[in-house]
């Protein structure tokens, strides 16, 4: 282990329900916040619904990281209880390092394949001598010392967590914590490396911690969103629980609906009663929503729904991330229904994406589709806060009171006036019916050709400024990619350009509409374009082929879940074109 | 107490009367409307007569109680023999494929039925001032029935284009 | 009464729009429209307070013929859209208007929860027995031998379900069957449906003369209930299952919670971004 | 009007609702029949639900046609009430001919700014001296006489028809049929005028009269279909109502199920059964199935879906036709999901494209789409009997009994035996959930990537044989199209070659899994593409983008419903390259 | 019934299948498969005519833990795969079983429409009033003030469905409640069910330790209905309303018409094809 991986440390806590990885792994991640780095955490279970196996897969640096490495530094195995199932997900190298219970018995062979070094340290028996103490926190302490955290801040985070608990808790962890940190075997082994490089002090800023659920939530609000209607789904429930209380909180509300049928009909109604609404689901759920979201755009009422992606198809694999609903996304509306589809790039750009999307909904008066997935929406992530500005974008045109309103009025840009039912004398009938200026049903072909226009026109014709893609580096290859991958890439496109390459790393933000004329203006010098996604049929890539132009040559990293790509795969790619 | 008896004062006979009038002129159009829609130009235009009819018949009575406060019945709460007023036609009774004749005699029904409301307030309300004025409104129901009549002669059609029809319904949505 | 209706200002006329209804002459759809109107100019409610919302059917097109907010959604989730939009804007007076269909087959779901969650708003089911706007297939309030639908020859073989039973057993507060032969009956059920706070559930008997022509005799079955609005379940389920589905008023009627979600306060964002921090 | 118009007559008869347009329409179109000829018609209605307007499209040739024409010859109005709704859907010429009742009143403007000639005959007045006479019965006797009909044919025709109705009614319909086709004003008109070529007698042969639905009808219960689910909609009702009594007429049924959900589950769950099973639905109802799909196509369990559509988005347009459910058909499932979606290209084809693609469904253990569309559905043809031969393809392969059964097991061909309920010791749980080769659900990537792999395989190593395309002449310009616009496009390409164009006209009949390969191979002298497709979003180009490479010049003529595609759009598009 | 015993050949075990559960140690579920796998091998039935077809949720997980043919399918949707099995095969012994979320959230409809159909299946319904695989939300059945959910923070506020009173409304010819505290209590009310003609519908009590540990006490209020199995729904649907949803046994079975489409002979294809010629 060099120092170049000590101030990137990979590591995983495993162990059997009950045995704490988890919290574990969420202090250790709390502590590298309060000592000056950055990090994430994925956790990954068995399939049992309580009591399986866990595991916290974790990443410090003292720079802000926004994806997992390729592999892992370290292993800390609380127990190896079906820890075999973690195996693909937990890579380790020759040069990893597991530090394991003896009690534990047998190492499983798919680690012990590798020949890594291995440090047992009694945990179970360490804690066993402590009252209230836990093998879990000797783990923290072990891990503390290993990455030079200061004790006393964990100290203090003990007592803030377990303080509920009483003294007994607090004390008994303390105590373990401290057998941990200062367990001979561990501070030798730690004092026989190199010491790690500590974050500079510039990092000592405030920290955000979320998870991509969290973010999606919070930028919804930004955006104005005050009615949510919910039907729990893994992995978006998490999302409907956070905004629950939130919204009560600012003057609005969530109900809880009997199917997705009905939610996203409630959202298109609270939306038609001017309030700004979403709902957020996955795969199954957005697929029993697309009639209604048809309806929203032909009665151009805005709605929002945050999907998040997990393995595909039908029940799939659903705690794990796939990037498989872009097809449904784009294309699942029976009729010509021109929408909005984004996807959120990474843990922050899930704020601005959701705020960005309840904001064009609303003054499109239609429907944006947000694709996150597992990985972001359930992994936590600790960066420093993140800032960013959107372009102007008008509210919704609320229709002023008028005689002979016409709701679905042909306009220069596209969007009608709409009027909020309360306002006198502009009553209407929203329509999915195809419908007249006035909203009176219609199967005239002028008709029909007008509302097709408008409604494309509104789309087409907005501006959306610089926010369709997130482009970093300059260079004639680009590795273009969406969604959770953009992390991953972008971390390629570093290591590749301190390699010598010169990369260009586009990741669209905006996917509905499609922004041709903006990509081909980046992509004119670009003569290699690595296409990157996980899904097994290519649906990113023939999603552009579909809407964009290449001349240059290009190729694709395409492959399911539900491991995430990583970085490596990508610079090999491109190291190894040919 | 029979209705009659119960209408026992000028402003609740007018009250009555107008609201028979102007449901009736409401449903003559109504009618129009529908026929209008299903293409049967003829009878839209006998039904549209026969609202214009009813509706005068309403402003006159409208005219004569000017002065007097005319009551205010929620509909529900009028007495009416049958379950609307009763110059009110029937929606059940028509048929897109409906001939003029046959307008016509549910017109006639109708008036009968108006005339038959008047007449026996006529006989049977307490106060004299309003079986007076009933007498006369049931005297011009009389009238109407009469004109109708002779309009129908002109309009002798069965209808049997109403039990063949040869366009099969469609579906819209 | 006399003084509430003083206060008219709007005649029901007022409450129609310019559109004339494609419905069939003679069609019983036409009444509820009259009835609904009546009794939203007998309240007094501005139109712009009202919404109706309906989903797909013949009976779904009514919203268009009202001059109130309305929304013609999808087949079978005028229930949803409206518990939405309740939700949301709790100040409106929202209705839901459509066919047996729609309402007790695509949408049976929305139905059923509608009526447990207790929503303040009513919900007018037209029951013609039958899918009018698909061209006269059998819906879940026909009766198991009617063999004229060509997708079911022989007829369902199926028994139909009793709307009043099934919105009682669900849950809902108020439960009521017109008949459109009786405009004026069917009005003033609307008038006490909307005014109960909960969810109002009104079956409205509305025949349908180009698939059901039978159904014109109607008119000669129907009669009122003979006993008083009970508000006791048990008692509602037997006058319900003892009935022929032919008798109307008000069967059922009974205070219970009303579901509304938030409070409408706005404490602001300040907490909540501070969450983020570490 | 000339000899070429008179061999191929497009005609149209209005008529408010009860006048009985559609009925003379189809006696009509049954006359050309017994009269050597061939034809087709559409109808088309105003919005009521009955009784409003309606008209009866009607096109007779000598030869057989599978579209409608660019322009109508012939318009007779047995009135006017509302026919302007009809005046886009009823293009005349200066050339065309008038007849109307002068008891009707004016000509719409719409249809007399054209200046067309007009011929008055009273045809209320003459069918009112006839007890039982009808004016359409009239209508039919004028249009007889003008077409060179035989009139002895129409009276047993009308006996035939009417029998039933009791002697008055049918003597009445002679009498009246009589009074028209002696029409003195219209015998002299008629006079006047080239008599019509008549078709050879090599046409004398059975004709084929049905629509669409019906054909789709036959062609699954050719394939083997004997359980159906139904949830009504327009315009997939009457297939479904043509289904009921036919299935139960082969041993099999068809069940009324609450809604769409219920009803491809109900297909799904009877196809697990080991009956071949299908359902039938437009845009909304897909889109409400497509959740289930993802199910059908997870579990591998075979399931079919006619797909009929109409005009969108939302409800949009019902009663009118447009291409527009391609894109949901394609993509609209969630995660990774390989299907099989086929587009009828005309009538004859709506049996073909239904048979092959339940044997393909079963075949290949997925959900085969059948696009069809509202055009195709609902216009009835007469044609000869239309013959086609499959490609061998071969039945589900069924699990023989076996110790150790493994129903997803990985095979060569990707298809793993399925076990069918009453087979002992083969018993299994399909799944939607991510699952070993025995069904058991896993999480881990090695199993995803096989099954995922394998459910791809079966279908993209099928040989699929020469039918995913209806290849129609040779040159380098190419029309490329689908569905129902390939009629129209197969018309044009006719027209074009007698005009001295070379021209191939390529139709897409299996539109997933795309056949890139071959159509690069029918493509390889082309320098001129021509992408025709009634949506207003270019779907099926988008589509093509996707899947296939074009070098030619490509272009696109795309328009919306609901007014049909014709012959002279595309000529024109093509005669004016430049 | 000791005959019937005897022909017995397989047991209980050999209708289990070899995946362990994934359940939380002490979930009702273990006791419902035991009660089905009882249930069958008491009545004899070869495991490959009998499919068990289930939706999503822990409960629905059950299908493969049983050796019959099974479905894992989409949440909501098991009774609609399953009255698609049982149509086109009749020949099967069709079992349903999932969640309370499954059945009578996203399920509603279809309950209510298979209860009206009257197919020959038995439906049970595993009843932990919460999304137990979503991690514990309210569902239909969840009292109202249940506010352990982060979804619902103050309880749902909405009155539960009662299965029972739902299903004897939409017209279940069979209904019955089993606790999975008395697992053999449990298999002979299934065996009852199966033995059914029409559709059969039970509810399990079926408690969820990890999301509603309170239900651990259920034991101690559960008790057996104190009367006989009623047939008429009057009777039953006073008895349902009165009980407190705790009492267990054969609430109602009532012999009516049975949904069978179709009459299994085939008369060849000649005459459809000839239809298409004139
Ligand atoms: C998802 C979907 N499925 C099916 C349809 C077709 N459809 C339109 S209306 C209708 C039924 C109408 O019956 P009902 O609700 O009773 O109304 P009615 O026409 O009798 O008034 C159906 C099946 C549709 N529009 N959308
Ligand atoms: C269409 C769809 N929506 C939502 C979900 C998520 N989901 C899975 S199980 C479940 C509820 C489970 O509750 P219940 O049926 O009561 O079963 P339990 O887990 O309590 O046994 C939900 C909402 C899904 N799988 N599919
Ligand atoms: S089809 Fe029936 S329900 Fe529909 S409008 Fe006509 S009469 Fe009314
Ligand atoms: S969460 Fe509840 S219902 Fe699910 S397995 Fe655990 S105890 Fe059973
Ligand atoms: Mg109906
Ligand atoms: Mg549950």
């Amino acid at each position: 282990m060099n120092s170049e991986h000590i101030c990137d440390i990979s590591l995983a806590i495993t162990g059997s329900g009950g045995a704490g990885s988890i919290t574990a792994g969420e202090l250790l991640l709390s502590l590298a916040g309060k000592n000056s780095c950055f990090g994430m955490m994925r956790r990954s279970f068995g399939p049992q619904i309580r009591g399986g196996e866990a595991a916290a897969l974790i990443r410090i640096s003292h720079r802000a990281v926004e994806c997992m490495n390729d592999s892992f530094d370290l292993l800390l195995a609380l127990d190896w209880n079906n820890a075999d199932r973690f195996a693909e997900e937990i890579a380790l190298r020759p040069d990893s390092l597991i530090i394991a219970d003896p009690a534990a018995g047998d190492i499983p062979e798919a680690f012990q394949e590798l020949g890594v070094e291995i440090i047992e340290v009694p945990m179970k028996a360490l804690a066993k001598d402590i009252t209230a103490g836990r093998p879990n926190m000797v783990a923290l302490g072990l891990l503390s010392h290993w990455l030079g955290f200061c004790s006393d801040e964990a100290g203090k985070l003990i007592d803030q967590v377990f303080g509920r608990k009483g003294e007994e808790v607090t004390g008994g962890s303390r105590a373990a914590f401290t057998a941990g940190f200062t367990e001979p075997l561990i501070v030798a082994a730690r004092e026989a490396r190199p010491r790690p490089e500590r974050g500079d002090p510039g990092n000592r800023g405030t920290r955000w911690h979320f998870n991509g659920n969290q973010g999606c939530g919070l930028g919804a609000i930004r955006g104005g969103i005050r009615f949510a209607a919910a039907y729990p789904i893994t992995p978006a429930s998490d999302l409907l629980e956070w905004l629950s209380p939130r919204l009560e909180q600012l003057g609005g509300s969530l109900v809880q609906a009997e199917d997705e049928l009905a939610s996203i009909n409630m959202v298109i109604g609270a939306s038609f009663g001017g309030v700004p609404s979403m709902t957020a689901t996955s795969g199954p759920g957005l697929a029993l929503m697309t009639e209604a979201m048809g309806l929203a755009v032909a009665s151009e009422t805005p709605a929002v729904v945050v999907n998040v992606m997990r393995g595909g198809p039908s029940t799939g694999i659903p705690t794990k991330s796939e990037q498989v609903d872009l097809n449904m996304a784009v294309y699942g509306l029976h009729g010509d229904a021109p929408h909005l589809v984004l996807g959120a790039l990474d843990h922050a750009d899930c704020i601005l994406t959701t705020e960005w999307a309840v904001r064009l909904a609303e003054a499109l008066q239609t429907v944006a589709i947000v694709l996150t997935d597992q990985n972001l929406a359930q992994s936590t992530v600790l960066i420093p806060e993140p800032k960013y500005e959107l372009p102007e974008i008008p509210a919704r045109v609320i229709a002023q009171p008028t005689d002979g309103y016409q709701r679905y009025e042909i306009t220069d840009s596209g969007v009608s006036p709409m009027a909020i039912p309360g306002t006198a004398s502009s009553t209407y009938v929203a329509d999915g019916l195809e419908h007249t200026e006035s909203g009176k049903p219609s199967t005239a072909a002028a008709d029909h050709l007008a509302q097709l226009e408008k409604r494309s026109r509104k789309i087409q014709s907005f501006d959306f400024g610089g926010h369709w893609a997130d482009i970093r580096g300059v260079g004639q290859t680009a590795i273009l990619t969406w969604g959770s991958s953009s992390a991953v890439a972008r971390e390629a496109g570093a290591r590749l350009r301190a390699a010598g390459h010169e990369v260009k790393v586009i990741a669209l933000r905006l996917l509905l509409p499609a922004s041709p004329e903006k990509l081909a203006g980046e992509l004119e010098n670009v003569s290699r374009i690595l296409i990157v996604e996980q899904s097994h049929s290519k649906q990113f890539h023939h999603y552009l082929r579909a809407f964009y132009d290449f001349e240059a040559d290009t190729r694709t990293l395409a492959r399911p879940g539900p491991l995430p790509i990583t970085p490596a795969e990508i610079v090999e790619k491109i190291e190894n074109w040919s | 107490m029979s209705l009659a008896e119960k209408i026992s004062d000028l402003d609740t006979f007018l009250t009555y009367s107008v609201v028979l009038e102007e449901e009736a002129a409401d449903r003559h159009d109504e009618l129009a409307d529908m026929m209008e829609v299903h293409n049967n130009p003829e009878v839209a235009a006998t039904f549209r007569k026969l609202a214009h009819y009813s509706r005068l018949h309403a402003r006159e009575i409208r005219d004569r109680s000017s002065g007097r406060s005319l009551r205010v019945i929620a509909p529900w709460d009028f007495e009416w023999e049958g379950m609307e007023g009763p110059e009110t036609g029937d929606i059940s009774d028509v048929n897109y494929l409906m001939s003029t004749g046959h307008a016509l005699k549910i017109a006639m029904g109708n008036e009968q039925r108006a005339h038959d409301f008047y007449f026996e307030i006529s006989k049977g309300s307490p106060d004299p001032a309003v079986r007076a004025l009933a007498a006369e409104f049931a005297e011009e129901e009389k009238e109407h029935l009469e004109l109708l009549e002779k309009w129908l002669e002109k309009h002798p059609e069965s209808d049997e284009d109403m039990r063949w029809d040869p366009d099969p319904a469609h579906m819209p949505e | 009464m006399d003084q509430a209706a003083q206060q008219i200002a709007l005649t029901p006329k007022d409450f129609k729009s310019a559109l004339k209804p494609v419905w069939c002459p003679g069609c019983g759809d036409f009444a509820v429209l009259n009835a609904i109107t009546k009794a939203l100019a007998f309240m007094g409610l501005p139109r712009e307070e009202v919404a109706l919302i309906s989903g797909i059917g013949c009976s779904s097109r009514i919203a268009a013929y009202t001059s109130v907010y309305g929304f013609h959604g999808v087949h079978g989730r005028a229930l949803a859209l409206a518990s939405g939009l309740k939700a949301a804007r709790g100040d409106l007076t929202v209705l839901v208007a459509g066919g047996d269909g729609d309402g007790l087959s695509i949408g049976g779901n929305h139905f059923i929860h509608a009526c447990r969650r207790n929503m303040d708003m009513t919900y007018i089911i037209m029951d013609n027995e039958v899918y009018g706007m698909t061209k006269g297939q059998a819906s879940p309030t026909t009766a198991p031998d009617w063999a004229d639908s060509k997708l079911t020859p022989h007829g369902t073989g199926i028994r139909p379900f009793q709307p009043a039973g099934l919105a009682l057993t669900a849950g809902a507060s108020f439960i009521a069957r017109g008949f459109t032969g009786d405009p004026n009956g069917l009005a003033k059920i609307l008038v006490a449906a909307i005014g109960h706070k909960g969810f109002s559930f009104v079956q409205a008997l509305s025949p349908c003369p180009t698939f059901r022509p039978e159904q014109m005799l109607w008119k000669h079955h129907v009669k009122a209930f003979d006993q008083e609005i009970s508000s006791n379940p048990v008692e509602a389920a037997q006058r319900i299952q003892a009935d022929d589905g032919m008798s109307t008023g008000i069967i059922y009627q009974n205070e219970r919670p009303v579901f509304r979600p938030g409070t409408g306060v706005d404490n602001g964002m300040g907490s909540i971004e501070s969450e983020f921090t570490i």
